[in-house]
C-alpha cells in the first residue's frame, strides 16, 4: 500500500544529448504537457527543464482555485474540459490532489457587476456549465459568516454561484504529475536553466543550459513570468507584460468558510484550506515587475477587503504573504500554439492569473499539437496569430478579477 | 489650538491655477504649474483658471497638527521636509490634497486644498484622527485672535 | 486584577501576562497540538512558539505569554474538547502510524471517498475559533526617519545613541515591556543598563516606539511597525515607517533541541524559564534538569539556583535518550541514567533574528564556527548589529535523533522521522521538504523549527547545512492582524454640491465609484422603483425634468495648441469648432477601441470646456496630459469638475422654466441645438450647453459649485407651475435608451470600436492625423465582428441586462441594457449580435428567464427617431 | 509604500502613488500599415532588466515623467520630465 511505501517520487538524471521534446518550465503546464505526450502519444524521450526546484514558480504560488464559469464561448468549454480532467486526476495519478469541489461564489456589489455576472451565467448555462445568479438569501445560506448587511459601503447584491468550482492542493498536482512522468521515463531536470536557444532555418535545433546543450526535436515554452525571455531566445516576440500577483494566508482557524469567495468589485478572493488557514488573493500589482517581493499596500488592501466581507476576522493574524509573477496578455486569454516564426517552437504561455485552472487541458491539447502537428479546436481561438488580425478573445471584458 | 490643534473651513478664499509664473506670490505645484491663493477679491492673472470653487480650503493649526496629519497621509511633514511656506501634493485620507505649510507665528499650520466633492469626507477623517489630540473646530474669530 | 479563564476567576499581579498569571495559578497545559492533540505547556514565554495560543476576548490564536492582563479579560483554551486536561482527540496520537508524512496525498484518491471524509478532516483541523468580541479601533500612521533601529537591547541602544550623536533623526523600536533586552531577565549578565536607557530617553532626536514590533522590511526601506495600544482609544496602530538607514538589532532567540518527547509539558527553553522567573516572579518548577553544553548550561543553572529552583543535573544534549512522563515531564533518561524532575530547561541554539536583512535583499549564509545563519552582504542601507549579526553567538548543533516522538515542528506535529521519510521520497530540497511536510509553515513561522529541519535535511541528503540553505524569509513576521492592516474604516465619499437638496427631496442613492447620485426620488413616499421612474419619465417627456449631472468630468482646456490636441485625441474635429458651439466627442486608443465620450464646447477663441463620463475623468485627463507631455504642445488643462455644479433641464417646458430666471435669449433661433453660451441665471454665472442626451429640448447648466444648490432649488421652484420634477439616474437610463444613446462602459467594453457600436458618424477619417486613425480605417472595412443593435421585444417581459442572444442554441451575443419603453409599449434595448443580424427588421432570440423570446432588430432610435423634439 | 520613484517635482515617493504607463516605445508613422500598428499596440520587450518607462504621479504633482528602472530589482536608476531631457 502506497501509504506506507517510501518510494522516490522522481529521480535525478544526467542530461542526455538529445530529446524528442524539450519542455522549458517544469510547472503544472510543462508537466501536464509531458504527461499527456507520454500517456496519449507515446512520446517519452522528453526532458523537462526548470531553473529552480520543482513547483518553484507560479504552480506553487497561486491560490489553487478551480472553476470553469468563464465569460466567452471560447473560454467556457476550454476551462470546463480542464475542470473535468482535474476531477479524474486524483484517481488517474493515484495521488490525492485534495480537490474539494466546495462551490465558487462571485459576489457583485453594483448593478454593473450583476450585469457582468449575468452574461457569464447565461453563456455558462447555454454551454452546459453549472452556474447561476443567486440572491442574498441563498448567499446567506451558503456562507452564513458573510457580512450581508445593507448598510456597508459596498453591500452584496447578488452572486454567481458555480457549484463545481473549488480548491485543490497545488503542490500535490505538481508532485503527482511529476511522479507519473518519471514512471513513464520522462526526465525532470531541476536547477537546469536555459540560457539560449539556437535557431536554424526557422527551427529550434538546440537548447543551451547551464548544465550543457541538448538537441531538440521540438521545444515547448511552458514558463510563466519568463515567457518573453525564453521566447526571445528563439527570436519570437510576444504581446506580454509581466506583473507580480500577491497572496497571503492567515493562522489556522476552525472552519467557517466552505466555499470559494470572489469579489469582483473589491478585487479579492478567499478560501479556507482544510488545515484551517484563510488564503487571500489580490489583483495583480499595477506595474510591470519581475520582483517576487511582497508589498505592504497590497497586504493592506487584501485585509481591508477581507474585513468588508468578514468583519469578524479583524483579530486574525496574517502569517505569510508572497508574490508570483504573471504574464498578462492584452485580452486576458492565453497564447497556445506554434510560433509564427519558428516552426517547431511551441508556446503554452501568457496565462496571466488563471493558468493553474487550465493546466490539464492545455497540456493535453499542446501534447496533441506537438505529436500530430494539428491544433485541437479547443485551443484554436488562443493562437498567437490573433494579435496580427486584432481578433482578440473577450475575457478581458469580464470583471478585472479573474480567479 | 494654541496648545493642541484646531480645524477651520476657509473655502471662501480665492484660488487661481496658471501655467506661467505670476508676478505676485505663488505656490509652485510643478514644472510650469503655479497656484495663487488669497483673500478675495483677487484679480486673476491673465490666462489663469479660477479654481476658487474647485478646492475647499481647510486650515489645520496647532502643535499637534503634524501628528494628526501623519495618521492620514504618507507625506513627510517634518520641518525639514516641508518647512514654513513650502508646499507639496499627496493623498490625505484617500483624496488628493495640496498641502500649503503656513505657520501662524510659531504655531505650525497647514492649509489643505482638497477637491470640493471630497472635502466633507476629508473633514470627517481629520476630526476622527484628531480625537486623540482633542482637536477643536474653530472659526475666523479665533483665527484673528491667534494672529494678533 | 482579575480575569476569567473559562469559568474560573484568576488573580493577576501588576505586570502579569495572561500566561504568567495562569502559570502562577497552577495551569500547566496551555494548548493541544494541531495534529495529535498532545498537551503542550509554556515553552518560549516570548511570543515566539505556538504553545500558549488561546482565545482572548473573542480573538483566537493570541499569544498569552506576551498579552498583558487587564481587568475583566475573558480567556479560553482552543482546539481541545472537552478541556485542555482531557482532550478526546488526543487518541489520534495512537494512530500516528496511519498518518505518516503526506498520508493525505496517498489515501482517498477516489473522489467519492475524499468527498465523504473531507468535511470530517476540516472539522478536526484548524486551531482557534472566532467568538463575539467588542468593537476595536485600529489606526494607521506614517513616519519618516533617518535611522531606524529595530530592537532596544544593548546593541540597539548603542546604535541609536551613536546615530543620534551624529545628529540624525532616530526611531528606536522595541517589542519588550522595558528597554534593555536580555538584561531584563538575565540577572547574571549584570545590572540593567539604566544609564544608557536614561540617555536614550533624554535624546531629543530619538523617538522611542515601545510595545511595538517591526513585522517586515519592505522595498525602499519601508518598515511595517505594529504599535500595541498607542492611546486609550485604539487597540493597535500600524506605522508605515520610511527609513534611510535601518539597523537590525533584533538579537537572537532560543530554539528547542530535538529528542524523543521533547514536547512534554514542563520542557521549557531556558530563556522562557528565566523570563517567568525574573519578569513575573514565577518559578517554572521546583526540581530542574538543565540540558545544554557545559558553559552555557552552567550559567543558566547558577541563575536558576539564585532564583530558588533546585538543579537536579546538567545534562549534555549528546547523551539524552528521551524525556519521560505521560503528559507532563517527570524526568530525563540519558545514557548514564534517569534524572527525576518536574522541569526540563533547554539551553538551545540561539538563532540570530536577522530575517529583516534577508527581506531587504541581503545574503544570509551559514557560519560553521558560530552555528548560525548570518548576514554576509547586507544592502547599503541596512546593517545588523549585536546578536542579530552573530556577535556572541556560538552554537553547537545538538544531534537530531530520528524518532516518531522527537518533534521538530511543534505547530504541525512534524517529527524528525517524518522529515527523514520525506527526504527519502525525494523531497530533498528544503523548499519542497517544507511544502510536503508543512514544517516551518505554522503559527511560529519557522522560529522553533527551521534550524532543526534544515539540519535533518542536510544530514539525510549528505549535504552541509550551508549547501542546504534557508527557506525564504517573508514578511509579515511576526504576524499582524487584519484589523491593523486594514486600518480605520474610511471610505471617501464624493458628494455633489446638491447632495443635501436631494436628501431633502427624499432620494434613493446609487453608488458610482466613490460618487453618490440620486437613483430616483421618493418624495418621502414608499412606492416601487418602477412607479417612481415612470412618474419622473412622464415629467421629462410631457413637462420637464431636472437631473444632477455634477459628476460629469469637466476640463478647462486653454493654450495655443488646444484645438490641435483635441483633434488628435478625439475622432471628431475641434480646431474648426466656432466659439459658442458644442460637439459630441468620442475618444479611441491606438487600436481604435472606444475609451470615453463627452462633449467639447468652445466657450471662447482660447478656451474649450470638455466634459467626460463620470468614471473616466482621471483617465481622460491623464491621457490628455500624456499627449501634451510627449509633444510639448502649449496646452493647459485644469480639472474643474469639483468647481462646477451641473444640472440638466430637459423637456418641452424647460424653456418656459428657464426663461423665468434668465435674460439670455433661449429661442432656437439664437440658441440652437448644439450651441453653448455663458449667461447669468438668477444672477449666477453659468455655462449653458444645449444638448439632448434624453431626447428633449434641454440645457445642461454648469455653475460655480457653491451656487449650484441655490440654482437647483430655483429651477425647481420656477418649474413648479409647469410640472417640472427632479429625476434620477434610473430614469435617465430609460430616457437615453429610448434614444439609443450609448453609454461607454455599459454598452461598450474593452474590445469595442465605433463601427461596431454603430457610431461611424462620429469618426472623421478624412482628418489628417488622430489617435487610432490607421486601425479605425482598417476597422471601417472589416465587418466580420459584432454590431451593437437596438431591439424591440415582441412579447411581454423585459430581458435583464446581460441576457443572452441565442442562435441555434449557442450564445451569440448579449443584451447590454433593456427597459420597458412607455413610448414603444414594449421592452426595448441594446444588444451585441453577429454583424449578419444587424439589419432593420431581422428577428433575434433573447433568453428571458430561461425562455427564448423573439425581438425585432432596429437600427433607429425608439423615440423621436428624426430628433425633432430636441431641436424644438 | 513600496519601492520609491524619485519624482522630479515631489522627490522620493512610493510607487503606489504613480500610475504605470508602460515601456517607452516610439509609435509607427501615421503612414505605417495596420500590421505595424497592431505590433506596436501589442508586442512588448517586457525586459527583465533595465528599461525606460512612463509614469504618472497621480497622488502628487500629476505630471507624466519617464524613469529608467531595473524590473528585476525595482531599482530606479534615473527619472526625468521628458522636456528636461531633450534640452
Amino acid at each position: 500500500m502506497q501509504l506506507f511505501s517510501k518510494n522516490r517520487m522522481w529521480r535525478q538524471h544526467e542530461l542526455r544529448s538529445s530529446y524528442d521534446v524539450v519542455i522549458v518550465g517544469a510547472g503544472v503546464h510543462g508537466l501536464a504537457a509531458a504527461y499527456y505526450l507520454g500517456k496519449k502519444h507515446g512520446v517519452r524521450k522528453v526532458a523537462l527543464l526548470d531553473k529552480s526546484y520543482l513547483g518553484a514558480g507560479a504552480s506553487g504560488r497561486n491560490t489553487a482555485i478551480l472553476r470553469s464559469n468563464y465569460r466567452t464561448p471560447e473560454g467556457i468549454p476550454f476551462y470546463d474540459a480542464s475542470l473535468k480532467l482535474y476531477e479524474g486526476l486524483s484517481r488517474e495519478l493515484d495521488w490525492n490532489l485534495l480537490f474539494s469541489q466546495c462551490g465558487h461564489l462571485t459576489l457583485a456589489h453594483s448593478d454593473s457587476s450583476v450585469t457582468g455576472l449575468r452574461v457569464r451565467a447565461e453563456n455558462n448555462q447555454l454551454l452546459g456549465v453549472n452556474s447561476r445568479i443567486i440572491g442574498r438569501e441563498e448567499i446567506g445560506n451558503l456562507v452564513p459568516s458573510l457580512n450581508l448587511s445593507e448598510s456597508t459601503r459596498y453591500p452584496i447584491l447578488a452572486a454567481l454561484y458555480h457549484p463545481p468550482g473549488g480548491i485543490i492542493r497545488h503542490d500535490a498536482v505538481v508532485w503527482g504529475l511529476a511522479r507519473a512522468c518519471d514512471r513513464m521515463g520522462i526526465e525532470i531536470h531541476a536547477f537546469t536553466e536555459v540560457t539560449s536557444i539556437i535557431v536554424e532555418n526557422h527551427r529550434a535545433v538546440q537548447v543551451i543550459t547551464n548544465r550543457g546543450r541538448v538537441a531538440a526535436g521540438a521545444v515547448l515554452n511552458a514558463t510563466a513570468g519568463w515567457a518573453t525571455t525564453i521566447s526571445r531566445m528563439a527570436g519570437v516576440p510576444l504581446p506580454i507584460v509581466t506583473h507580480p500577483l500577491q497572496a497571503c494566508v492567515t493562522e489556522p482557524l476552525k472552519p467557517f468558510l466552505d466555499t470559494v469567495i470572489v469579489s469582483a468589485t473589491l478585487h479579492v478572493y478567499l478560501s479556507q484550506t482544510d488545515k484551517g488557514e484563510l488564503v487571500i488573493g489580490a489583483e495583480i500589482d499595477p506595474y510591470q515587475s519581475y520582483s517576487m517581493k511582497s508589498t505592504l499596500p497590497t497586504l493592506e488592501q487584501m485585509a481591508t477587503y477581507t474585513l468588508e466581507l468578514f468583519p469578524q476576522l479583524h483579530g486574525m493574524r496574517i502569517l505569510r504573504q508572497w508574490a508570483g509573477i504573471c504574464d498578462m496578455t492584452p485580452d486576458f486569454a492565453p497564447i497556445i500554439g506554434t510560433s509564427q516564426e519558428v516552426s517547431n517552437f511551441y508556446m503554452d504561455v501568457g496565462w496571466g492569473t488563471y493558468g493553474f485552472k487550465a493546466a490539464p487541458i492545455s497540456g493535453k491539447c499542446i501534447a496533441e499539437l506537438i505529436a500530430t502537428g494539428k491544433p485541437p479546436g479547443l485551443i484554436q481561438p488562443f493562437s498567437p496569430a490573433r494579435f496580427e488580425t486584432g481578433n482578440l478573445v473577450g475575457e478581458k471584458a469580464a470583471a478585472a478579477v479573474s480567479h | 489650538m494654541r496648545e493642541q490643534v484646531g480645524l477651520a473651513d476657509l473655502s471662501y478664499r480665492a484660488k487661481f491655477d496658471t501655467k506661467t509664473a505670476p508676478s505676485r506670490p505663488f505656490w509652485p505645484l510643478g514644472r510650469n504649474h503655479f497656484l495663487i491663493v488669497g483673500e478675495p477679491p483677487l484679480s486673476p492673472p491673465s490666462g489663469a483658471t479660477d479654481v476658487t470653487s474647485v478646492y475647499a480650503e481647510l486650515l489645520l493649526a496647532g502643535p499637534s497638527s503634524t501628528a494628526v496629519l501623519s495618521k492620514l497621509t504618507s507625506l513627510n511633514l517634518s520641518d525639514a521636509a516641508l518647512p514654513n511656506l513650502f508646499c507639496a501634493q499627496a493623498s490625505l485620507a484617500h483624496a488628493h490634497t495640496i498641502f500649503l505649510r503656513e505657520d501662524i507665528g510659531s504655531i505650525p499650520g497647514f492649509r489643505l486644498l482638497i477637491s470640493r466633492e471630497y472635502a466633507e469626507s476629508a473633514w470627517e477623517a481629520i476630526v476622527h484622527a484628531g480625537h486623540e489630540f482633542h482637536l477643536q473646530p474653530f472659526g475666523l474669530g479665533a483665527l484673528e485672535l491667534l494672529r494678533n | 486584577m482579575k480575569f476569567r479563564f473559562h469559568d474560573k476567576t484568576i488573580e493577576a499581579q501588576p505586570g502579569d501576562t495572561v500566561a504568567a498569571a495562569l502559570y502562577r495559578s497552577g495551569q500547566r497545559i496551555f494548548s493541544r497540538s494541531f495534529k495529535y492533540h498532545r498537551p503542550r505547556g509554556l515553552l518560549c514565554v516570548s511570543g515566539k512558539c505556538p504553545n500558549c495560543l488561546m482565545n482572548v476576548d473573542g480573538i483566537p490564536n493570541v499569544r498569552t505569554c506576551i498579552t498583558p492582563v487587564h481587568e475583566g479579560l475573558r480567556v479560553k483554551a482552543q482546539n481541545a474538547y472537552p478541556s485542555l486536561e482531557t482532550d478526546f482527540l488526543s487518541v489520534t496520537q495512537r494512530f500516528d502510524w496511519l498518518m505518516p508524512v503526506g498520508w493525505y496525498y496517498k489515501t482517498f484518491t477516489r473522489p467519492a471517498m475524499w468527498h465523504a471524509v473531507e468535511p470530517a478532516i476540516r472539522k478536526v483541523a484548524g486551531l482557534g475559533e472566532i467568538l463575539p468580541s467588542g468593537p476595536r479601533e485600529y489606526e494607521h500612521a506614517w513616519m519618516h526617519a533617518h535611522t531606524v533601529v529595530i530592537g532596544g537591547g544593548w546593541a540597539g541602544m548603542q546604535a541609536a545613541l551613536a546615530a543620534a550623536e551624529r545628529g540624525e533623526q532616530v526611531v528606536l523600536i522595541d517589542d519588550q515591556v522595558a528597554l534593555g533586552g536580555q538584561a531584563c531577565y538575565r540577572k547574571r549578565m549584570g545590572p540593567r543598563p539604566d544609564a544608557i536607557i536614561a540617555r536614550i530617553r533624554a535624546a531629543a532626536n530619538i523617538r522611542l516606539l515601545q510595545n511595538s514590533y517591526c513585522f517586515g522590511l519592505y522595498e525602499g526601506n519601508l518598515l511595517g511597525v505594529l504599535q500595541r495600544a498607542p492611546h486609550p482609544g485604539a487597540s493597535e496602530r500600524l506605522i508605515h515607517l520610511r527609513a534611510q538607514q535601518t539597523v537590525v538589532a533584533s538579537g537572537a532567540y532560543e530554539a528547542p533541541i530535538v529528542f524523543p518527547n521533547n514536547d512534554l509539558v514542563g520542557v521549557m527553553l531556558s530563556t522562557g524559564v528565566l523570563r517567568l522567573l525574573h519578569l513575573h516572579r514565577v518559578q517554572a518548577g521546583k526540581r530542574a534538569v538543565v540540558v545544554g553544553k557545559s558553559l552555557q548550561a552552567g550559567e543558566v543553572a547558577e541563575e536558576l539556583r539564585d532564583g530558588g529552583i533546585e538543579i537536579v543535573a546538567i545534562v549534555d544534549p549528546d547523551t539524552i535518550l528521551k524525556a519521560t512522563g505521560s503528559s507532563t515531564v517527570n524526568g530525563i533518561q540519558t545514557r548514564t541514567g534517569h534524572f527525576s524532575c518536574d522541569l526540563v530547561v533547554i539551553c538551545g541554539p540561539r538563532i540570530p533574528d536577522n530575517g529583516f536583512v534577508a527581506q531587504a535583499g541581503g545574503r544570509i549564509e551559514w557560519s560553521e564556527p558560530q552555528g548560525a545563519f548570518l548576514p554576509t552582504l547586507p544592502p547599503s542601507n541596512v546593517s545588523a548589529v549585536g546578536d542579530a549579526s552573530g556577535e556572541a553567538v556560538a552554537n553547537t548543533i545538538a544531534p537530531l535523533p530520528t524518532s516518531k516522538r522527537a518533534f521538530v515542528c511543534l505547530c504541525s506535529d512534524v517529527t524528525s522521522a517524518d522529515l527523514c521519510d520525506a527526504v527519502a521520497e525525494g523531497f530533498n530540497h528544503i523548499e519542497t521538504l517544507k511544502r510536503y511536510t508543512t514544517a516551518t509553515m505554522g503559527p511560529c513561522q519557522g522560529r522553533m523549527c527551521q534550524l532543526s529541519a534544515i539540519g535533518v535535511c542536510a544530514r539525510e541528503t549528505g549535504r552541509s547545512i550551508g549547501e542546504t540553505g534557508m527557506t525564504t524569509s517573508r514578511p509579515p513576521n511576526p504576524g499582524v492582524s487584519l484589523g491593523a492592516l486594514a486600518g480605520p474604516k474610511h471610505h471617501p465619499l464624493r458628494r455633489t454640491p446638491m447632495h443635501y437638496a436631494h436628501q431633502d427631496l427624499g432620494v434613493v442613492w446609487l453608488d458610482m465609484g466613490d460618487w453618490q447620485r440620486p437613483r430616483y426620488y421618493t418624495d418621502h413616499l414608499a412606492a416601487s422603483e418602477e412607479e417612481r421612474v415612470l412618474l419622473e419619465y412622464r415629467a421629462v417627456r410631457e413637462a420637464a425634468g431636472l437631473i444632477d449631472v455634477s459628476t460629469l468630468g469637466k476640463l478647462d482646456v486653454r493654450g495655443a495648441d488646444s484645438g490641435k490636441l483635441l483633434d488628435k485625441v478625439y475622432t471628431h474635429r475641434f480646431s474648426d469648432l466656432p466659439p459658442g458651439r458644442v460637439r459630441y466627442a468620442l475618444m479611441c486608443d491606438e487600436g481604435g477601441i472606444i475609451l470615453d465620450d463627452g462633449t467639447v464646447s468652445r466657450i471662447s477663441e482660447d478656451r474649450y470646456f470638455v466634459t467626460t463620463t463620470s468614471g473616466n475623468l482621471d483617465f481622460v485627463q491623464q491621457w490628455l496630459e500624456w499627449q501634451i507631455c510627449a509633444t510639448g504642445w502649449d496646452v493647459h488643462i485644469t480639472n474643474v469638475t469639483a468647481g462646477y455644479g451641473a444640472m440638466n433641464l430637459a423637456g418641452p417646458k424647460s424653456r418656459d422654466t428657464l426663461r423665468k430666471l434668465t435674460e439670455c435669449d433661449l429661442s432656437s433661433g439664437s440658441f440652437p441645438y448644439m450651441a453653448c453660451r455663458e449667461a447669468k441665471i438668477k444672477g449666477i454665472p453659468a455655462i449653458l450647453l444645449r444638448i439632448g442626451f434624453v431626447g428633449e429640448t434641454g440645457w445642461e447648466i454648469h455653475c460655480p459649485a457653491e451656487s449650484a444648490e441655490g440654482l437647483w432649488r430655483a429651477i425647481l421652484g420656477a418649474g413648479h407651475e409647469f410640472g417640472v420634477r427632479p429625476f434620477g439616474v434610473a430614469t435617465q437610463r430609460l430616457l437615453r435608451l429610448e434614444k439609443r444613446h450609448v453609454i461607454v462602459g455599459v454598452d461598450t467594453d474593452a474590445l469595442t470600436n465605433p463601427y461596431e457600436a454603430d457610431m461611424a458618424w462620429a469618426v472623421k477619417l478624412d482628418k489628417k492625423e488622430f489617435i487610432g486613425k490607421t486601425l479605425l480605417a482598417h476597422a471601417a472595412k472589416d465587418r466580420s465582428r459584432e454590431r451593437l443593435v437596438g431591439f424591440v421585444l415582441q412579447s411581454p417581459g423585459v430581458p435583464e441586462d446581460g441576457a443572452a442572444v441565442v442562435v441555434d442554441g449557442q450564445p451569440a451575443g448579449r443584451v447590454t441594457s433593456a427597459r420597458y419603453s412607455p413610448a414603444q409599449l414594449a421592452a426595448v434595448g441594446l444588444a451585441w449580435v453577429k454583424t449578419s443580424l444587424a439589419q432593420d427588421g431581422v428577428f433575434i432570440d433573447l433568453r428571458v428567464n430561461g425562455e427564448l423570446l423573439k425581438a425585432k432588430v432596429t437600427m433607429k432610435p425608439f423615440y423621436d427617431p428624426e430628433g425633432v423634439r430636441l431641436r424644438q | 509604500m513600496s519601492f520609491l520613484i524619485p519624482c522630479p517635482n515631489c522627490g522620493n515617493r512610493s510607487v503606489y502613488e504613480f500610475r504605470f504607463g508602460g515601456e517607452v516605445q516610439a509609435p509607427p508613422t501615421s503612414a505605417a500599415p495596420p500590421g505595424d500598428w497592431q505590433k506596436h499596440r501589442f508586442n512588448r520587450v517586457n525586459a527583465a532588466g533595465v528599461q525606460a518607462e512612463w509614469w504618472f504621479h497621480r497622488s502628487g504633482c500629476r505630471q507624466w515623467m519617464q524613469a529608467v528602472r531595473n524590473t528585476v530589482s525595482n531599482e530606479v536608476l534615473e527619472s526625468f520630465l521628458p522636456g528636461d531631457k531633450q534640452e
